[in-house]
C-alpha cells in the first residue's frame, strides 16, 4: 500500500475541518438541550421527538471526540463561548415558541448539512488526486468520509423533522432563520481558525 | 338555522380557533383553569347558605353546564363524588370536539359527563309538571339542581331573554350560578388592554366591553322576577399574577365576579 | 391489552417511609379515602410486617422525626401504630467544633418550648417507622399491594376510540401485571426509576465521604438520665460525628468520614471501634488521624491519651462500652436535587427528589414534608373535581417544597463544607460565629423552629 | 539550460532580448551608474542596504575557526570568491570580519565581476581602504559568473575612469594573478549580493558555482526579493514606491532614468524567495529550514545553499 | 545520548511506526514549515518531513556531542561540521545558528520520550520527570541555551517547542481529553516543566532528587488548583440551574 | 490570690498577665546577659503557650517514635546515661560524639532546669524534652558552645521546631564581633535554615536507642548535613592572628 506523505496544507484543513465539526456538534446538542424545557413543559408529546435528536447529536458529538482524541488535534479555542451562545440561542428560541425553535433547529441544520457537504467535497477531491498520481488512500480516510456522509444525513433527518412541525410557520420566519444562519456560518468561518 | 338569542356567530368562529390551546397548561386558558376550583367553592358557599336545597342529603346533584367550551367546568364537576350527571351543551361544533377528546383522556368521566353540541334554545324545555327522576337520556326533560353560565352571559346578545330560559331548567331548591365581569373603567383596563392586547395573556377578541354585566342589573333582574327567584349569593374575585384567583369583597363592583340566584318554586 | 386496563387513581412505586406515609395519609383523609390506590414495592412486606427486635438490640438504620414529622404521623393515625418504646425523644443537643471547641447547645430554655413540650426531636429506627405506617395502612385497607414485584418497565398506555390513555403512565411488573396510573409516585430512592422514567435529571454531587452507622451500648442512660436525653454532634475535619440517644444506654452513631477511615473503623475489632468511638468525641484532631493509620492497639492508645487530653465529662457523651454485633455499616454520602418534582401525571417525593447530607438528620424530615405538601394538593384536586395527575394541579406540591427543600439542601452543603477545613483562617471565624449564634438566644430558637419544621414560612 | 547560449532568449527588465544582447545592455548600465553605484543602493533601500549587508556578512562570520582544538591545525584556510561583487562592498566587510574578529589571516577573498569599471572602483576603494595583508589576501578578477572557466585578471588602473581603456599594461601586483579558470571544489564561500538578477542564465551561475565549491562549501546570496510576508498591503505600498519615486530620483540625483528603471524592472522579474530556493536545489544544494531569510518583510532575502559531501 | 544521526527523524510523534518511508531525497523539494504537532495525525498516511534535513542532521548531532565542553555555541557547531566532514563555513546552513542546536536538543528529547516511556508506568510525572533526566548531559550549559531561547526572534519557536511537548507528554499518558480542560491542562503542564526544568540547571542534588521533589509538589500543587477550580465550577452551575429550576417551581415560565 | 492547682510538681500557673510580663522581662533581661540560663529557660517556656508548644507536641504526636518518646517520657541525664559506656562506644557514633563533646565543652547533662510555666503537663514534658536534647542537637551539628555556634544551632533549631525562643537568639546575632556576625549571615545562617526546614522533626529522635549508631547515618536519615567545623575556623583564624600579629612585630623592629 503505497500511500502519499499529507502535505502541511492538507494537515491543517483536515484538523481544522474535525475542529469546527467538534465545536458544531457541541453547538447542536446544548442548543437541544436549551429548547428541551421550555418546549417539554407546554408541549410534552414532543419529548420522544426532542430526546430522538438529542440522542443522535450526542453520538456525533462523541464520535467526534474520539476522532480529535485519537488523531491529537487540538480543540476549538472558544469552547466556552461556544456553548454559552448555543445554550443561549436555543433557550431564546424555545421561550419565542414552538415553531420558532424549529425554525431554528431548521436554520442550523441547513448550515450544517451545506458544511459538511463541502467538507466532503473537498475530501473526494484529495482522494481522486491521490488515485490520480497513483497512490492509495488509507482506509481511514475512507471511514472519515462515510462518518461524515452518515452524519450529515442524520442531520438532514433533523431538517424534515423540523419542518414537518411546522417551522415554516415560524412569525418572522425569513428573520429567525436569516440571522440564525449568517450566525452559524459566522462561527464555523472562526472556529476553522481558532 | 332561526336567529337564536343565544348564539352569536363570530363568537363561535373566535372560539374555534382557541380550540387546540384549551387544555395547554401553559397557554391562554391558564386563567381559567386557575378560576375553576373557585366556582366549586362558591357553588358550595351558595348551597350552605339555605336551607331549604333541591336534593335530598346524601342524593347526588344533577349538573347543567351552559356554553361549557373545552369543558374545564364540566369535566371538574363530572369528577366531584357528589355528582350524579353532568349535561354540558356548546354551540361550537370544535370545541366540543376538544372537549369530548379531552373527556376521553379520563375513564372515570365516561359514566357521568355527556357533552351536547346545542344551544340553550335548542334544549326541550322541561314540562312543568312535577320534576321527574327520571333518568338521563339524551333529550333530557327533567330539571337540574345545578345550571351554571360561567363566562357566558357576556357573550350573549340578548341576556334576559338566556337567563329566562335557562332559569326554566332549574330544579326547585336548585341554583343558577354564573359568573361574569362587571363593566367598568377597571375592568376594560384589565381584561381588554392588559389581558389581551399587552400581555397576550387571553387571546384578543374574547371579550367585547360593551356586553359585560353590572352586578346591580343581574339583582334587579331577578328581583323582578320575586316568585321565581330568592335572594342572591355574590362572591367577587380578582386575579394576582402568580398567585392565581383571590376573593376579595366588594371586587364584584369592579371585576369579574360569581353570582348565584336560587329557584324558590 | 384487550382486557380492561387496570385503573389506579394513585399508583406509588417503593414502600419506604415516604411512599407509606403518602399512601396512609391518602386513606386516612376522608377527601381522598375513595381513591382506587395501589402500591409497589420490590421487596418482600412481610418482612416489614413481621419486624420485630427484643428491647435490648437495635437496627443501625434509624431517622430522626422532627416534631412537625411526628405531629404529621400522628394525624394519619400512624404514630400510635410504632413501637413507642423503641422511639427516644430528645431534649438537648450539644454541637463543638472538633478543632477549637466552639459549642452551642440546642435545648428549649423554660418558656421558649413550643406547644410540642421541651422535645427537640424523636429517634426512630426506620424499620419501626415503616412497619408502624404499614400496619395503619393495614388497618385503613383499600390499597392493592405488590411486594416483592420488580417493576420491569415504565411505558405509556395506547389510545383507544373511545379512552385515550395514551398519557397515562403504565407500570409493567415482572409477572405481567400492568397497572395504569392516574398519577404514578415515584418513592423509590435516590436512582429512581420513575424519575428517569420523567426525563427528570438529578444534579448535585458525591461528597467523597461515607456515614458509619453503629448501635452502640453506653454506660449509663445519659447525663440528663431517661428524662433529658441529649444527642451530640462533633465537628472533625473529616466530617461530623453524631451519638443520638436510643430507650435505655443505647444509643446510634452516625459518623460521616473519609471512605479511607470508614473502610479501616469497619475492619477493626469490638474493642478498638469502641475506642475510636470514645476518642472520636474527646481526642484531638491530631491523634484520630494517627489512629486512623494504625491497623489495630487503638484501644490500648486510646486509654493512654485520654489520661493527657483535657476534656469535661459532662459536655460529652457517656463512654460506650459496647457495640451491637453486626450493625456496624456505612454508605457513600452524596447530594443530589432532581431538576422538578413533576411530571405529566408524574409526582417525586423523598430520596427520589433529593438527597442531602445527613449532618442536620433532615433527610427523612423533608421527605414526610413532601408527603404531607402531596396530600394536602390532592386533597384540594380532589375536592375541587381537578385531575389529580395533570399538571396543573401538581404545580401548588412543587412550588411549596422546591424552594424550601433547596434551602435546606445548601445549608446542609455549606456547613459540611466550611467544616471541613482543619486549618486556616475559617477556622476562627467560623468558632467566632458558632458562639455567636449560641449566645443570641432569639436567633437561636428561630433556627431550631425552623430544623423542627414547625418555624414560620419563609420560602 | 545549463551551458551559457547567447542566442537563447532571456529578459531585460519587462523586454525580453537575447542573453548576449543582455550582457551588453547589463554591462552598459552599470557602466553608467559604477561611479553613483552607492548612492543608487541607498535610493533604493533608503540606505538600508548597509545594514543588509552587515547582517548578511556577520551571518556568514567568515574565517570563523573552533578554538584551537587539540589535534587539529588552529588556523582553517578560507578561499572566498565574491560574484558582481565590484565595488567591494560584501569582500571588504568579510575581509575585516575574517582578519579581524576572528583574527584568521589564512582568508583570501577573490572579488569578480563582469564589468571591469566596477572592479577598478572596487580596487581603488580597496586601496584606500584595506590593510596591507588584507589587500595581500584580495584578488580582483574581471569574470562572467555564468562562466567561471575563462576569467582574466583586472588590467592595471589607468588613471583616467571615463574612458575604459583595453591595454594589458599588468602592473605588478602583488599576488600573482588567478590561473585563467577557477578550479572545481576549490571554494569555501561563494557571496553574490545584489548581483544575481543581473545574470542572464541563473541557473548557469549555480551550476557554476556548486562547481567551484568544495564539499561543505556554502552558497550565499543577498538580493531584493518580493515583499509580501507583512501581507499585501505593504507589498502595494512598496512597489508603488519602487516604481514611482525610484526613477524619478534616479533622473534628478544621478540623471540617468533608464538604468534605475530597469534596475527595478530586474527586482520585479526575479523569482519569489520560494522559486529562487527551489532553482538552488535544482543546482544540487542542499538548504536548511526553507532556504531562505526575509529581511525587513522581504523587500531583500539571504538565501544561503551548501553543497552536500558526495555520498 | 542524542539519537544517533542514523535513524532518520522525523517530527511527527508517531508511536505505532517507528521506521519511516524512504526518506523524502532532497530531489523531490518542498516547503518545509515547521510542522506543528498539534496537526491532524495521519495514522496511514506519512507525515511531511521534520524540521532538519539529512545534513543538519548529521551536523546537528556532531556538534551535540561538543555541548557540555563548549555549550550551544558557535563553536559546537563548528567542530560538529568538522566531525561530520564539513567546513567550518558549512555550519551557514543552519538557518538559526546556534538556536538550531537548541531546537535539535529539544525535538529529539521530545521524540525519544515515546521510546522511552514503559508501558505500566506512563503518569504525566514519570513522564515528565523521564524528560527531565534527558537533560542532564548539558543541564550546566542550559541556562546558555534559556538566554538565547528568550532572544525575541526565538521567544517563539521556543514557546511552541514547548506546547509540543506538553502535548506529547499529556498524549504519551493516555489522556483524551478534547474540551477546555486540553488548554489548562497543557498550560499548567507546560509551565511546571519550565519551572521545573530552571530549577534543575542549579540543582546539585545527587540523582537530581531535589528536581524531582520540586516536580512532584509543582504537580500536586496544580492537580488541587485543577480540583479547587472543578467544584467551583461544579458548584456555579448547579447553583445556576438550581435558580432556574426554583424560578420554575414558583411557576414562572422559562 | 485563687490559682487553679498545680497540675505536676514544680507547676507555677500564670494568668494571661503574669505570663506576658514574664515573657518581656526575661527576654531583656538574657539579652542583656546571655549567659543567664535559667532566664533564657523562663523565656522560652514564657513564650511557647498559645500554638507554638502544641504545634510542637502535634507533630510528635502524628509520628510513631514521636509518640513512644510521650509515653515512656525518657529523661536525659547522668545518671540515667552510663556516660563510661558511652565513651567505650566506637568512634563516630552518636553516643560517642555526644560524650566526647561534653568532655570538649566541659558540660553536664544535669544541668538543665526544670519546666515550670507550661500549664499542659504533657507539654511541659515536650519543653523538658527539647531542652535535654539540645546538646544531642550540638553533637548532631558539632557547633561548639561558643556564642557564635550557639546562636547557629538556634537557629536551625527555630528553623525545625518554630519555637519562639529559639527564634529570638537569633537576634542575639547583633551581640557577636563583626566577623563573627559576617560568618553567621553567609555561612551559617542559610545552612541553618535550609536544613532546618527540610530535615523531619529533630523533636522525634529517640537518642537513647540511637546512641549506638553512626552520626553520618542519623544525619542522612534526618536529612542535616553538618556546617564548615566552626570550631576549626575560629582555631585557624586565630592561628593566622597570631601570625599576623608576630610578622607584625617582626617588621617593627
Amino acid at each position: 500500500k503505497k500511500l502519499k506523505p499529507l502535505t502541511p496544507e492538507q494537515q491543517s484543513f483536515l484538523s481544522s475541518a474535525l475542529r469546527v465539526n467538534q465545536a458544531g456538534e457541541l453547538a447542536a446538542t446544548l442548543i437541544y438541550t436549551g429548547q428541551t424545557p421550555p418546549l417539554i413543559s407546554r408541549h410534552p408529546h414532543l419529548r420522544p421527538l426532542m430526546e430522538h435528536m438529542y440522542d443522535q447529536e450526542a453520538s456525533h458529538l462523541k464520535t467526534f471526540n474520539t476522532l480529535l482524541a485519537k488523531h491529537r488535534v487540538r480543540p476549538t479555542a472558544l469552547y466556552p463561548l461556544w456553548s454559552v451562545m448555543a445554550s443561549g440561542l436555543g433557550w431564546g428560541t424555545a421561550i419565542m415558541g414552538r415553531e420558532a425553535a424549529m425554525a431554528c433547529t431548521e436554520a442550523v441544520e441547513t448550515e450544517i448539512g451545506d458544511h459538511y457537504n463541502s467538507q466532503i467535497r473537498t475530501l473526494l477531491s484529495m482522494v481522486t488526486e491521490w488515485e490520480e498520481q497513483g497512490y492509495d488512500v488509507g482506509d481511514e480516510f475512507r471511514e472519515l468520509i462515510g462518518t461524515l456522509r452518515r452524519i450529515r444525513d442524520e442531520e438532514l433527518e433533523h431538517l424534515d423533522h423540523a419542518v414537518q412541525h411546522d417551522s415554516k410557520k415560524a412569525e418572522p420566519h425569513w428573520l429567525l432563520t436569516g440571522v440564525i444562519r449568517a450566525g452559524c456560518r459566522g462561527a464555523i468561518w472562526v472556529s476553522e481558525r481558532v | 338555522p332561526s336567529r337564536s338569542s343565544s348564539v352569536n356567530p363570530e363568537e363561535i368562529s373566535h372560539f374555534n380557533a382557541l380550540a387546540s390551546s384549551w387544555w395547554d397548561p401553559l397557554g391562554p386558558s391558564r386563567v381559567l383553569h386557575q378560576m375553576n376550583p373557585l366556582r366549586h367553592d362558591f357553588i358550595r358557599q351558595c348551597q350552605n347558605s339555605s336551607a331549604t336545597s333541591s336534593f335530598a342529603p346524601g342524593q347526588k346533584l344533577r349538573y347543567l353546564d351552559v356554553g361549557c367550551g373545552g369543558g374545564i367546568f364540566a369535566e371538574s364537576a363530572a369528577r366531584l363524588p357528589t355528582t350524579e350527571s353532568v349535561t354540558a351543551i356548546d354551540p361550537s361544533t370544535e370545541i366540543l370536539a376538544v372537549a369530548r377528546r379531552h373527556a376521553a383522556r379520563d375513564p372515570a368521566l365516561s359514566t357521568t359527563l355527556t357533552y351536547l353540541n346545542k344551544t340553550i334554545d335548542d334544549l326541550p324545555l322541561p314540562t312543568t309538571s312535577a320534576t321527574q327522576e327520571d333518568t338521563t337520556t339524551t333529550t333530557t326533560t327533567t330539571r337540574f339542581d345545578v345550571v351554571s353560565l360561567f363566562e357566558v352571559i357576556e357573550h350573549v346578545d340578548n341576556p334576559s331573554a338566556f337567563l329566562d330560559r335557562c332559569g326554566q331548567f332549574v330544579k326547585p331548591g336548585g341554583w343558577l350560578i354564573l359568573s361574569t365581569i362587571a363593566r367598568t373603567w377597571t375592568s376594560w383596563f384589565t381584561t381588554n388592554l392588559v389581558a389581551e392586547d399587552i400581555i397576550g395573556m387571553v387571546p384578543k377578541g374574547t371579550h367585547d366591553w360593551n356586553k359585560y354585566i353590572n352586578e346591580h342589573e343581574l339583582r334587579e333582574f331577578f328581583r323582578g322576577r320575586p316568585e321565581w327567584w330568592g335572594a342572591p349569593q355574590v362572591f367577587g374575585v380578582v386575579y394576582v399574577p402568580g398567585l392565581g384567583w383571590k376573593e376579595v369583597k366588594g371586587s364584584e363592583k369592579v371585576g369579574n365576579y360569581f353570582f348565584g340566584v336560587q329557584r324558590i318554586q | 391489552s384487550a382486557a380492561k386496563p387496570d385503573i389506579y387513581d394513585v399508583v406509588c412505586v417503593g414502600g419506604g417511609p415516604a411512599g407509606l406515609s403518602l399512601l396512609t395519609a391518602l386513606r386516612s383523609s376522608p377527601v381522598t379515602s375513595h381513591l382506587r390506590i395501589a402500591l409497589v414495592e420490590a421487596q418482600d412486606l412481610a418482612k416489614i410486617r413481621s419486624w420485630k427486635l427484643p428491647p435490648d438490640r437495635f437496627s443501625n438504620r434509624c431517622s430522626s422525626l422532627t416534631p412537625s414529622s411526628a405531629q404529621f404521623l400522628d394525624t394519619i393515625g400512624a404514630w400510635d401504630h410504632l413501637k413507642r418504646e423503641r422511639v427516644q425523644a430528645y431534649h438537648e443537643m450539644q454541637v463543638w467544633d472538633g478543632v477549637t471547641d466552639a459549642r452551642i447547645e440546642f435545648d428549649w430554655a423554660p418558656g421558649t418550648a413550643p406547644s410540642a413540650g421541651t422535645t427537640i426531636a424523636y429517634m426512630t429506627e426506620n424499620l419501626n417507622l415503616t412497619s408502624g405506617l404499614l400496619s395503619r395502612l393495614e388497618e385503613l385497607g383499600g390499597v392493592s399491594v405488590f411486594d416483592s414485584a420488580r417493576v420491569e418497565r415504565i411505558s405509556f398506555g395506547e389510545e383507544t376510540e373511545e379512552l385515550d390513555l395514551s398519557e397515562w403512565p403504565v407500570v409493567q411488573l415482572a409477572g405481567g401485571k400492568q397497572l395504569y396510573a392516574r398519577l404514578l409516585v415515584g418513592a423509590d430512592g435516590a436512582n429512581s426509576p420513575v424519575r428517569s422514567f420523567a426525563g427528570i435529571e438529578a444534579k448535585g454531587w458525591d461528597y467523597d465521604r461515607h456515614g458509619v452507622v453503629a448501635t452502640l451500648e453506653l454506660e449509663g442512660e445519659g447525663w440528663g438520665g431517661d428524662q433529658m436525653k441529649i444527642a451530640y454532634q462533633r465537628f472533625l475535619p473529616t466530617g461530623p460525628v453524631a451519638m443520638l440517644p436510643m430507650p435505655g444506654n443505647y444509643s446510634t452513631l452516625v459518623w460521616s468520614t473519609t471512605p479511607e477511615n470508614a473502610s479501616l473503623l469497619k475492619s477493626l475489632s469490638a474493642k478498638d471501634f469502641t475506642a475510636m468511638v470514645n476518642a472520636a468525641f474527646r481526642l484531638s484532631p491530631t491523634d484520630l488521624q494517627f489512629m486512623h493509620t494504625q491497623e489495630s492497639g487503638q484501644a490500648e492508645e486510646v486509654s493512654w491519651r485520654l489520661e493527657q487530653t483535657p476534656f469535661s465529662r459532662q459536655a460529652v457523651p457517656q463512654t460506650v462500652t459496647g457495640v451491637q454485633e453486626g450493625t456496624i455499616a456505612s454508605f457513600p454520602l452524596k447530594m443530589r436535587h432532581a431538576d422538578t418534582y413533576i411530571g405529566e401525571r408524574v409526582a417525586l417525593v423523598g430520596d427520589a427528589a433529593h438527597t442531602i447530607h445527613p449532618l442536620a438528620g433532615q433527610g427523612l424530615n423533608q421527605g414526610q414534608g413532601d408527603v404531607q405538601s402531596l396530600a394536602k394538593t390532592i386533597e384540594y384536586a380532589v375536592s375541587h373535581g381537578q385531575d389529580l395527575g395533570s399538571r396543573m394541579s401538581l404545580e401548588p406540591y412543587l412550588s411549596e417544597r422546591y424552594a424550601a427543600n433547596h434551602v435546606l439542601l445548601g445549608v446542609c452543603d455549606k456547613l459540611h463544607k466550611v467544616y471541613s477545613v482543619g486549618s486556616g483562617p475559617l477556622v476562627p471565624l467560623r468558632s467566632l460565629g458558632l458562639n455567636a449564634v449560641n449566645a443570641l438566644g432569639p436567633l437561636k430558637s428561630f433556627l431550631m423552629n425552623q430544623a423542627a419544621g414547625n418555624g414560620i414560612k419563609v420560602f | 539550460y545549463a551551458t551559457p547560449d547567447p542566442s537563447r532568449p532571456t529578459h531585460f527588465g519587462f523586454e525580453t532580448v537575447t542573453e548576449a544582447e543582455k550582457r551588453e545592455r547589463v554591462a552598459g548600465v552599470f557602466r553608467s551608474v559604477a561611479e553613483s553605484y552607492d548612492k543608487m543602493n541607498d535610493l533604493m533601500s533608503f540606505g538600508w542596504h548597509r545594514v543588509w549587508k552587515d547582517h548578511f556578512v556577520a551571518g556568514l562570520n567568515p574565517g570563523f575557526s573552533p578554538l584551537g582544538t587539540p589535534g587539529s591545525d588552529p588556523r582553517s584556510p578560507q578561499h572566498i570568491l565574491d560574484i558582481a561583487g565590484g565595488t567591494g562592498d560584501i569582500a571588504f566587510r568579510m575581509l575585516h570580519t575574517a582578519h579581524v574578529v576572528n583574527g584568521n589571516p589564512d582568508v583570501t577573498v577573490t572579488i569578480s565581476d563582469i564589468n571591469p569599471a566596477m572592479l577598478s572602483v572596487g580596487r581603488q576603494r580597496a586601496q584606500q581602504q584595506l590593510t596591507a595583508s588584507q589587500l595581500a589576501a584580495t584578488s580582483f578578477v574581471e569574470a562572467n559568473a555564468e562562466d567561471l572557466t575563462q576569467t582574466k585578471p583586472l588590467a592595471p588602473d589607468s588613471h583616467s575612469h571615463s574612458t575604459i581603456t583595453t591595454t594589458a599594461t599588468t602592473i605588478p601586483t602583488t599576488n600573482p594573478p588567478i590561473s585563467s579558470s577557477i578550479p572545481d571544489n576549490s571554494v569555501d564561500l561563494y557571496t553574490v549580493a545584489f548581483g544575481i538578477r543581473n545574470f542572464s542564465n541563473i541557473p548557469a551561475a549555480l551550476r557554476e558555482a556548486y562547481r567551484v565549491l568544495k564539499p561543505g562549501g556554502v552558497f550565499a546570496c543577498l538580493e531584493f526579493s518580493k515583499a509580501d510576508r507583512y501581507g499585501p498591503v505593504f507589498n502595494t505600498i512598496y512597489k508603488q514606491w519602487s516604481f514611482g519615486a525610484i526613477p524619478l530620483i534616479g533622473q534628478l540625483v544621478a540623471g540617468d532614468r533608464d538604468s534605475y528603471q530597469y534596475l527595478v524592472e530586474s527586482i520585479e522579474r526575479f523569482p519569489s524567495q520560494g522559486e529562487f530556493r527551489d532553482m538552488i536545489v535544482d543546482a544540487g544544494f542542499v538548504v536548511g529550514g526553507t532556504g531562505y531569510e526575509n529581511l525587513t518583510g522581504g523587500v531583500a532575502a539571504i538565501h544561503k545553499g551548501m553543497k552536500p559531501r558526495a555520498q | 545520548p542524542a539519537a544517533s544521526g542514523r535513524r532518520t527523524l522525523s517530527s511527527a510523534c508517531l508511536l505505532l511506526r517507528t521506521t519511516q518511508s524512504p526518506r523524502l531525497s532532497t530531489t523531490t523539494p518542498t516547503t518545509r514549515t515547521i510542522p506543528t504537532c498539534r496537526a491532524y495525525h495521519s495514522y496511514d498516511h506519512p507525515p511531511p518531513p521534520g524540521p532538519f534535513s539529512e545534513t543538519e542532521q548529521a551536523i546537528l548531532s556532531a556538534a551535540y556531542k561538543h555541548v557540555p565542553e563548549y555549550g550551544f555555541s558557535e563553536e559546537a557547531l563548528a567542530l560538529g561540521a568538522r566531525d561530520a566532514g564539513y567546513l567550518d563555513i558549512s555550519t551557514n546552513l543552519l538557518p538559526e545558528g546556534a538556536f538550531s542546536l537548541i531546537r535539535w536538543h529539544l525535538v529529539t528529547q521530545r521524540e525519544a520520550l515515546a521510546s522511552r516511556v514503559d508501558s505500566n508506568n506512563n503518569s504525566v510525572e514519570a513522564l515528565t520527570w523521564e524528560r527531565l533526566l534527558g537533560n542532564k548531559d548539558v543541564i550546566r550549559r542550559w541556562q546558555e541555551a534559556l538566554a538565547i531561547m528568550a532572544q525575541p526572534s526565538h521567544v517563539p519557536a521556543s514557546l511552541k517547542e514547548l506546547a509540543m511537548l506538553a502535548d506529547e507528554i499529556l498524549y504519551l499518558s493516555g489522556d483524551t481529553s478534547v474540551d477546555p480542560s486540553w488548554y489548562t491542562k497543557r498550560a499548567s503542564l507546560s509551565a511546571v516543566y519550565a519551572s521545573a526544568e530552571l530549577f534543575m540547571t542549579n540543582d546539585f542534588s545527587e540523582g537530581f532528587q531535589d528536581t524531582r521533589a520540586f516536580l512532584k509538589r509543582r504537580l500536586n500543587e496544580s492537580a488541587e488548583v485543577r480540583g479547587v477550580l472543578r467544584s467551583v465550577g461544579e458548584w456555579v452551575t448547579f447553583t445556576a440551574s438550581a435558580g432556574v429550576n426554583v424560578l420554575r417551581s414558583k411557576g414562572v415560565r422559562i | 490570690l485563687n490559682r487553679p492547682p498545680p497540675k505536676y510538681p514544680g507547676h507555677v500557673p500564670l494568668t494571661m498577665l503574669e505570663r506576658a510580663g514574664l515573657a518581656i522581662g526575661s527576654g531583656l533581661m538574657s539579652l542583656r546577659d546571655p549567659r543567664r540560663g535559667d532566664l533564657i529557660a523562663a523565656f522560652a517556656e514564657a513564650t511557647a503557650t498559645p500554638y507554638f508548644i502544641y504545634r510542637l507536641r502535634d507533630a510528635m504526636l502524628s509520628s510513631p517514635t514521636g509518640r513512644r518518646i510521650l509515653r515512656d517520657r525518657p529523661r536525659i541525664t547522668s545518671t540515667s546515661l552510663d556516660l563510661a559506656r558511652l565513651r567505650s562506644l566506637p568512634k563516630g557514633t552518636v553516643g560517642r560524639t555526644y560524650v566526647e563533646w561534653l568532655d570538649r565543652e566541659g558540660v553536664s547533662p544535669d544541668t538543665r532546669s526544670a519546666v515550670r510555666y507550661i500549664d499542659d503537663p504533657e507539654c511541659a514534658y515536650v519543653m523538658q524534652r527539647y531542652r535535654e536534647c539540645h546538646d544531642f542537637y550540638h553533637a548532631l551539628t558539632g557547633l561548639p558552645i561558643v556564642r557564635e555556634g550557639e546562636v547557629a544551632l538556634k537557629a536551625f533549631e527555630f528553623a525545625n521546631t518554630l519555637l519562639p525562643m529559639t527564634g529570638f537568639s537569633v537576634f542575639a546575632a547583633a551581640t557577636l564581633k563583626p566577623s563573627e556576625r559576617r560568618r553567621f549571615r553567609e555561612i551559617y545562617l542559610p545552612w541553618a535554615l535550609r536544613n532546618g526546614l527540610r530535615a523531619s522533626d529533630i523533636i522525634n529522635v529517640y537518642w537513647e536507642e540511637q546512641l549506638e549508631r553512626p552520626v553520618e547515618e542519623l544525619r542522612r536519615e534526618l536529612g542535616v548535613e553538618p556546617p564548615p567545623d566552626l570550631r576549626a575556623i575560629r582555631k585557624a583564624e586565630r592561628q593566622r592572628k597570631k601570625e599576623e600579629a608576630a610578622q607584625q612585630a617582626r617588621t617593627t623592629q
